[in-house]
């Protein structure tokens, strides 16, 4: 029993791990929602992130580089969505489609050209990676019994940017509910007539919207290449934003709630590696492939109508035209 | 004399639609002043100039005798402009503070500033009797309320110029009243106001002075003490105007339409139709009057069978159809009944179809489409040639679009669609909205004689006049409730709007 | 912004527009080529070479471009009626399950005239089953299609990864993939067929496929454009309201659109299993059913526009692989990056040159047509 | 350009010749061939099915007179041009069961391979807890599997064997952090010694390995170097050697076709030691390892494929 909460906890502390790209993705997600453009380009804007970052801390031996960096690549893609779908008023998740398409290409191409390594990116040696950080008093905390083990495996020793995820999903309710920012990205992605009449830009408004995600994003890909991971790999975000995308539906579009699914999806995946192989009561073996299918199947169920229907902001995905 | 806003020669074109054409306007500081115009004059357009919505071809504003450079609302809200826009503004999952706070927060964090905006707006909301409950969810407020709040919203910041842009046609007569009290006020504050209106009998209730547009262009400018609703309307459409509509009585037949104790309550479970009854003869129309939001296109749409009822029933031409029955508008269609929506751009036509498509929505399962599995389009295009040319639809070209044919034309197709079939009953909403006083008056003839060759007609209109001179029976919603069915004959404008505004026949007659 | 924009007109939106458009992207593409040290002329004349004369080139072409219909019509249907069906990967991956199973539960048994319709039936089934789950959740529960075709895309690649490295192996096989499919059921190379007439061509991958491609461009017009369904389908798409209005049922409506929808993605199927691997492979996809957006959006939903844009994409695609032949630093990511510029610009930048053009075209058009106004 | 009409060329498969594993492995040979000779050599790397068949043919119609293929995933590939070009030579890596007269083909005992380091795990696991990351979940991975579950179960009865496969597309050889996820929870459940056989997915899982102090294990080529102290060895599969062997052959124009099956007795599969690992391979694990291999060439142990009936008979 004992064993079984230990591994439940391990659970937990993956589920962290894994789920801090997507509460990432999900925050960016949410800012450019809230505001009024479908971000399909998440998944895009991870990957790019995850190449610059992997590439400027592979050039420069600096991990905060990388992370710098990271965020203006995925600002810059933001910019591309913005240009495509504020400006000129295009459809936003074709723009979406083409930035992603975008963004596996050029990874891949700038990246051979670069390292000549099919597309990948040198391994980073650990002093040029964000290395999980132990907490202060780690040691002193193990002689108490329960508390300790969960002090030592869940709340430390996760490298920086997963505290950082940990932050912005409070930081972007903070945002969202209290400030004048929030208020006016709240209010164009519902009415944005209303935002203009009010003497407000509502380009500039949703511009700023995205350019917050974008930096986000470039977070959650600095994470996977140099947190997390050691270099970059074609293809590397591997729908990883699709989910977040998914998260952001789930959460109804709210902070929180979209942390949650995170979550779920998080745990169902660090569930997913360790049930592999091993037999359930009453269930026996469950195929892998069954495994790696649920968070997908859960999503098509959940968004089926099971957890009542999801309200998006009502002037989403319609550029504005005065 | 001391003038607030001065228009100089701004002209204004959506693509090829010349929206405004040299205008030229004057307003007087502490005075109301009306525009009026048919729909599409541009007024609105030129209004969305003053607030910095819109930006001007050329041409140039003047606030206070100084020239000024708009180039956002922004800059109107700096120069003390504020406006009521013809269609809300707000934000329906905030609260009403929240909408009135947007644009002015007061600081970077909503914090700072609430106090102060919750005391501007009391402080409002008590000098203008502009009843409100602040933290109040703006979609849980009905239409005066909501008018009140864009109203704090346009005085917030001390507006020297307030324009509202067709402010009443929302309200109930008496709720219009206490509006024009409201703007005496301000008049009397040193506020200029312009007001914008279809109705002549509020322009020369409580305007100074009224400019008249046509086209786009500016084709008059009156003292309201000196001119009368004749000659505005004759200056709004450009010629004499006669608006008597020839009717013969009826002769009713037998009962082709019914409603029992009609319910509708919608999906978040609001009652919008309770306990309609009513029955419409063949050969006469039942004109449905009320104050527009009142039920009407909740009814339209239910007897159309684009809504479920939820309760009581109706009779089609001798068909029950109660709330178990799953109606659409398939099955309504075939048991004869044909329906003029009130909206013709939402569900009357296919904007991006060519006109000979539009012309078999809704019979495209007919032999209209041709009579085999495939469509026949010599069949379709012939269909629509005759059509055209009977209703007389301007340009005659079938292989338009829909969305190229003006409003009165775009309407004619629509009429021609659904008066060719020859329903047995005939649900009309709003037939003449948006549509110039040549195609009105054909229109009208044309109901008539569908009437006179025996079609039960419910018609439906926010025009008193209209319903009036049409309509064989009236009957009168409001909030969803039938408040009484009378006698046109019997009907005038007085006991109508007493009705519309709810009070029962009893009491009215 | 002030200066009003005359509107364009019908050849310049349809033919220059997308010129334009393209010419941008490549352009664009061109910079990168040129940032990464190479010559993008020498590149874009290695591609053109590679696409269609090289000899078998333009049968490679061909085939791919077999490909690209078929997604493409799959994605401008779902256009019709306003669904985003993003789904056309899953289902072109479950088409090759339904060819594979009527191969093997039926084709065995029955010679080639009927097999073969059989096969391509089943591709074309199985790929509608994959699009109308998605199409009925949207319809009935409001679930978002681009979130649902999303994710059944990752659902068709776990089934069928499970299927192919397990009930469907191939006996003493390691690669996931299954037997060679009954003979009666695949599909004649065109090489093969165009000898008897005493046309010989080079042997490419090319097969009869293309002909049944060409067949889907007829009837998806024939279905949009002359059927009361297809009347249906566009109704809803341009205004759900006033289809309802129209006695149209929009929910089944939407259904079926994406069951056929689905179908044609799944004959996809019908050129990579049984015209060319003649087993179902892993990941035969390879981005197809993404790509098919780009198809129809160039293709302005129109199987002529489709055709003409899925040549276009076939011949990037094989003279894509012809630049990763010819240059060190350029592989065939590349074509990935040059489809994304076209989505981009012919797609979500469609009309950013619309209103320049708009005005230089009125300059020159106008002194013949005295303005009216 | 010196020697005449010698024209080699070789197709790596999706994973590409910078998969740190088996492509890489080719790749090394081919540019062990290249530095000796001078030779240049075609390369191609495919990104799709159709472009398999399409890159032979291209090769040989650039006058390519040996085309290697890499991968299984070739096979029927290079069958058909193989059949439609006697003149020239083929050599396919990884399969075994075709037959064309201009066709060399090779197969490896990768089970035997495995079960050397697993031996080697089993002994250097405190725990008494091995890991096994595949990349894509096929039979040839589960080869890998149960070898080395065998070798480690050979050593240690008692030993606990943790597997599991990173995925069922082949994105699965290119996902390194789920590979660095998976070993993780390995680790968490007692894993100390954790054996990879996933393409770049293994670059995570001897990186995650590392990050918690634990042991991993590389694969195909030597990948000792990549995290020196942390990896304990790799299981060599000498791809490298059969790419060099093809070229060589090929140029000196002895080529001999058939099947090559390579297993420990052959030298084609086999455990690295070098500067990196030195000190983590002690005396008694070294000569448990000879010893096994000694074994398993001299037939007295027969290490069970995987492939042969899909179980893993102990
Ligand atoms: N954003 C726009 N884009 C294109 N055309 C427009 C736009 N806004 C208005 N128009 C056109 O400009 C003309 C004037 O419209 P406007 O809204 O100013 O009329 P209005 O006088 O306010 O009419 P109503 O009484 O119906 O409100 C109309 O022909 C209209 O179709
Ligand atoms: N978007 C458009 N594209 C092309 N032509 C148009 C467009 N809008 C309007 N037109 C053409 O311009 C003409 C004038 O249209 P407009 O809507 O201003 O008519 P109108 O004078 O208001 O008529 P009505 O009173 O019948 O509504 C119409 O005949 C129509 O064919
Ligand atoms: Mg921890
Ligand atoms: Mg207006």
């Amino acid at each position: 029993m004992a064993d079984f909460l230990y591994q439940l906890l391990l659970s937990f502390d993956a589920t962290l791990r894994i789920a801090t790209p997507l509460m990432l993705c999900a925050m960016a997600g949410i800012f450019s929602e809230r505001s009024g453009i479908v971000d399909i380009s998440l998944e895009g804007k991870l990957l790019s992130g995850a190449f610059v970052a992997a590439t400027v801390a592979a050039l420069t031996g600096s991990a905060w580089l990388g992370l710098g960096c990271a965020m203006l690549a995925g600002i810059f893609m933001s910019l591309i969505h913005g240009f495509a779908c504020i400006t000129h008023k295009g459809d936003q998740v074709v723009s979406g489609v083409a930035i992603n398409i975008l963004a596996s290409g050029l990874t891949i191409v700038l990246g051979i050209a670069l390292f000549k390594r099919g597309g990948q990116t040198p391994s980073l040696p650990r002093e040029d990676r964000f290395t999980p950080i132990e907490w202060w008093g780690v040691d002193m905390m193990d002689s108490v019994p329960v508390l300790g083990t969960i002090y030592r495996q869940l709340i430390s020793g996760h490298n920086m940017l997963v505290y950082v995820a940990l932050l912005a999903v409070p930081l972007t309710a903070f945002i969202l509910y209290r400030s004048r920012f929030g208020l006016r990205l709240r209010a164009v992605g519902e009415v944005p007539e209303a935002v203009d009449s009010a003497g407000i830009s509502v380009t500039w408004l949703r511009y700023r919207a995205l350019i917050v995600g974008g930096a986000l994003c470039g977070i959650a890909g600095a994470y996977l290449s140099i947190a997390q991971g050691g270099n970059f790999v074609r293809e590397m975000s591997a729908g990883k934003g699709y989910i977040a995308l998914a998260a952001v539906i789930f959460g109804n579009w709210k902070p929180l709630s979209a942390f949650m699914a995170c979550l779920m999806f998080g745990f169902l995946e660090a569930a997913t590696t360790r049930l592999e192989g091993v037999a359930l009561p009453l269930i026996g073996e469950v195929p892998t492939q069954l495994m790696l299918a649920m968070p997908y199947v859960l999503t098509v169920l959940l968004l089926a109508g099971f957890i009542g229907k999801p309200r998006p902001p009502a002037a989403i995905g319609k550029p504005y035209h005065k | 004399m001391n003038t607030a806003l001065e228009l100089k020669n701004v002209s204004k074109s959506f693509g090829l639609v010349k929206a405004n054409k040299n205008i030229n306007l004057a307003v007087e500081a502490g005075s109301i002043h009306g525009i009026i115009g048919e729909n599409g004059a541009g007024k609105s357009t030129l209004m969305n100039i003053i607030y910095g919505m819109h930006r001007a071809d050329s041409g140039e504003i003047h606030f206070g005798g100084q020239h000024v450079d708009v180039r956002s609302s922004a800059d109107a809200i700096e120069h003390g402009i504020g406006m009521v826009h013809q269609h809300f503004m707000l934000v329906p999952t905030f609260t009403v503070l929240e909408n009135v706070m947007l644009g002015t927060e007061g600081g970077l964090m909503l914090r700072d500033g609430r106090g102060a905006a919750l005391e501007r707006l009391l402080h409002l909301s008590e000098t203008y009797n502009l009843k409100v409950d602040p933290h109040a969810l703006v979609s849980d407020l009905n239409v005066g309320q909501r008018q009140r709040v864009e109203i704090i919203k346009a005085l917030k910041g001390g507006a020297k110029v307030l324009i509202l842009d067709e402010p009443t046609g929302v309200l109930t007569p008496q709720e219009a009243d206490q509006l024009f009290e409201i703007l005496k006020v301000l008049r009397d504050d040193g506020v200029s106001v312009l007001l914008i209106t279809h109705k002549l009998s509020e322009i020369m209730d409580i305007t100074d002075t009224v400019s008249i547009m046509r086209q786009g262009e500016m084709v008059g400018h009156r003292k309201t003490s000196e001119t009368s609703p004749q000659e505005l309307a004759e200056l709004m459409v450009g010629r004499e105007v006669l608006l008597e509509v020839d009717r013969k009585p009826a002769k009713p037949g037998e009962v082709r339409f019914s409603a029992k104790n009609l319910g509708y309550t919608n999906a978040q479970g609001v009652v919008e139709l309770e306990d309609i009854n009513f029955e419409v003869r063949s050969g006469e129309i039942l004109g449905v009057a009320g104050v527009s939001g009142n039920g009407q296109t909740q009814l339209m749409e239910t007897l159309a069978g684009m809504r479920h009822l939820t309760s009581g029933s109706l009779n089609i031409l001798g068909t029950e159809v109660t709330a178990a029955d799953q109606t659409d508008p398939r099955i309504i269609r075939d048991l004869g009944v044909g329906h003029i929506p009130e909206d013709r751009h939402t569900h009357g036509l296919v904007l991006n179809f060519e006109a000979r498509e539009n012309m078999i929505l809704g019979f495209q399962d007919t032999g209209l489409a041709g009579d085999g599995k495939l469509f026949d389009y010599t069949a379709i295009q012939k269909n629509c040639e005759d059509k055209m040319a009977h209703y007389d639809v301007r340009p005659p070209n079938p292989r338009l679009n829909a969305k190229n044919f003006s409003g009165g034309n775009q309407q004619k197709i629509v009429i021609a669609r659904e008066f060719s079939a020859n329903p047995g009953v005939l649900l009309v909403g709003q037939p003449t909205r948006g549509v110039d006083v040549g195609a009105i008056e054909f229109i009208h003839k044309q109901l008539l004689e569908l009437r006179d060759a025996g079609c039960a007609i419910l018609l439906v209109s926010v025009e008193l006049d209209e319903i009036m001179s049409l309509s064989d029976r009236i009957m009168v919603l409001c909030d969803g409730q039938n408040v009484g069915i009378i006698d046109s004959a019997k009907a005038d404008r007085q006991t109508l709007g007493l009705m519309m505004a709810g009070q029962r026949q009893e009491a009215a007659a | 912004m002030s200066t009003p924009t005359p509107p364009l007109p019908r050849w310049a939106d349809l033919i220059l527009l997308p010129i334009i458009n393209l010419f941008a992207a490549f352009f664009i593409c061109g910079l990168i080529v040129l940032a990464i040290g190479e010559n993008p002329i020498e590149a874009l004349g290695v591609m053109i070479k590679g696409a269609f004369v090289y000899s078998g080139g333009l049968g490679y072409t061909l085939f791919y471009t077999t490909n690209y219909i078929f997604t493409g019509l799959a994605v401008a249907l779902a256009f019709h009626c306003m669904m985003f069906n993003i789904g056309g990967e899953g289902q072109a991956l479950i088409g090759g399950l339904g060819a594979a199973l009527a191969s093997f539960g039926l084709g065995v048994y029955l010679p080639a005239p009927l097999a073969i319709p059989l096969a391509v039936l089943g591709a074309f089934i199985a790929g509608g089953i994959w699009g109308v789950i998605p199409g009925y959740l949207q319809a009935k529960r409001g679930s978002h299609i681009v979130i649902t075709t999303i994710m059944f895309n990752f659902l068709a690649a776990s089934l069928m990864v499970y299927l192919l490295a397990g009930p469907m192996l191939e006996a003493g096989q390691q690669s996931p993939q299954t037997a060679r499919l009954a003979e009666s059921t695949l599909l004649p190379k065109m090489a093969d067929m165009l000898r008897p007439l005493g046309i010989n061509i080079t042997s490419s991958p090319l097969n009869a496929s293309f002909l049944i491609a060409l067949g889907a461009m007829a009837v998806f017009y024939v279905l949009v454009w002359h059927t009361r369904l297809g009347f249906n389908i566009r109704s809803v798409g341009q205004n759900q309201e006033a289809a309802h209005y129209a006695g149209i049922n929009v929910a089944r409506t939407i259904i079926i659109t994406m069951a056929i929808s689905g179908g044609f993605a799944g004959l996809l199927a019908t050129n990579e299993i049984l015209g060319f691997n003649h087993k179902v492979v892993l990941n035969f996809t390879a981005g197809y059913g993404f790509t098919g957006i780009a198809v129809a959006l160039m293709g302005r939903n129109h199987p002529i526009g489709i055709f003409l844009a899925a040549l276009l994409f076939g011949a990037l695609t094989q003279g894509g692989g012809e630049l990763d032949f010819e240059f060190q630093s350029i592989t065939r990511e590349m074509v990935l990056l040059i489809q994304g510029m076209i989505i981009l610009f012919s797609g979500a930048l469609a009309y950013m040159f619309n209103p320049p053009l708009a005005r230089m075209i009125a300059k020159f058009v106008a002194p013949k047509d005295p303005a009216n106004g | 350009e010196s020697h005449g009409d010698f024209k080699p060329a070789v197709i790596y498969d999706m994973g590409g010749k910078f998969d740190k594993s088996f492509n890489e492995g080719v790749y090394a040979g081919i540019k062990k061939f290249q530095d000796e000779t001078g030779v240049e050599v075609m390369e191609f790397e495919v990104t799709n099915e159709a472009q398999r068949q399409q890159a032979m043919e291209k090769m040989v119609q650039r006058g390519a007179t040996v085309v290697l293929g890499v991968g299984f995933a070739q096979a029927d590939a290079i069958s058909a041009v193989a059949a439609a070009n006697p003149d020239v030579n083929f050599s396919i890596i990884d399969v075994s069961w075709l037959d064309h007269p201009n066709l060399r083909q090779y197969a490896f005992k990768e089970e035997e391979g495995s079960y050397l380091v697993g031996v080697a795990a089993a002994m250097a696991s405190e725990t008494g807890t091995v890991g096994f990351v595949g990349g894509m979940d096929i039979p040839l991975i589960r080869a890998f599997a149960c070898g080395y579950e065998q070798g480690v179960k050979a050593t240690k009865d008692d030993a606990k064997v943790l597997q599991n496969m990173t995925g069922t597309t082949p994105a699965a050889w290119n996902d390194p952090t789920k590979g660095s996820e998976l070993t993780q929870a390995q680790i968490d459940r007692g894993a100390d010694v954790v054996f990879q056989a996933a393409g770049g997915t293994g670059v995570g899982v001897i990186q995650a390995a590392a990050d918690a102090g634990k042991l991993a294990i590389g694969v195909d080529s030597n990948q000792n170097y990549m995290a020196p102290g942390n990896v304990l060895t790799s299981m060599l599969k000498r791809v490298d050697v059969a790419a060099y062997e093809t070229m060589k052959d090929a140029m000196s124009g002895d080529f001999e076709t058939g099947v090559r099956l390579l297993g420990v007795a052959e030298g084609g599969v086999g455990w690295a030691l070098d500067e990196y690992n030195a000190d983590l391979i002690t005396p008694e694990m070294k000569s448990a390892i000879d010893q096994a291999a000694a074994k398993i060439t001299a037939g007295e142990i027969k290490v069970h494929d995987y492939r042969s009936d899909n179980t893993c008979k102990m």
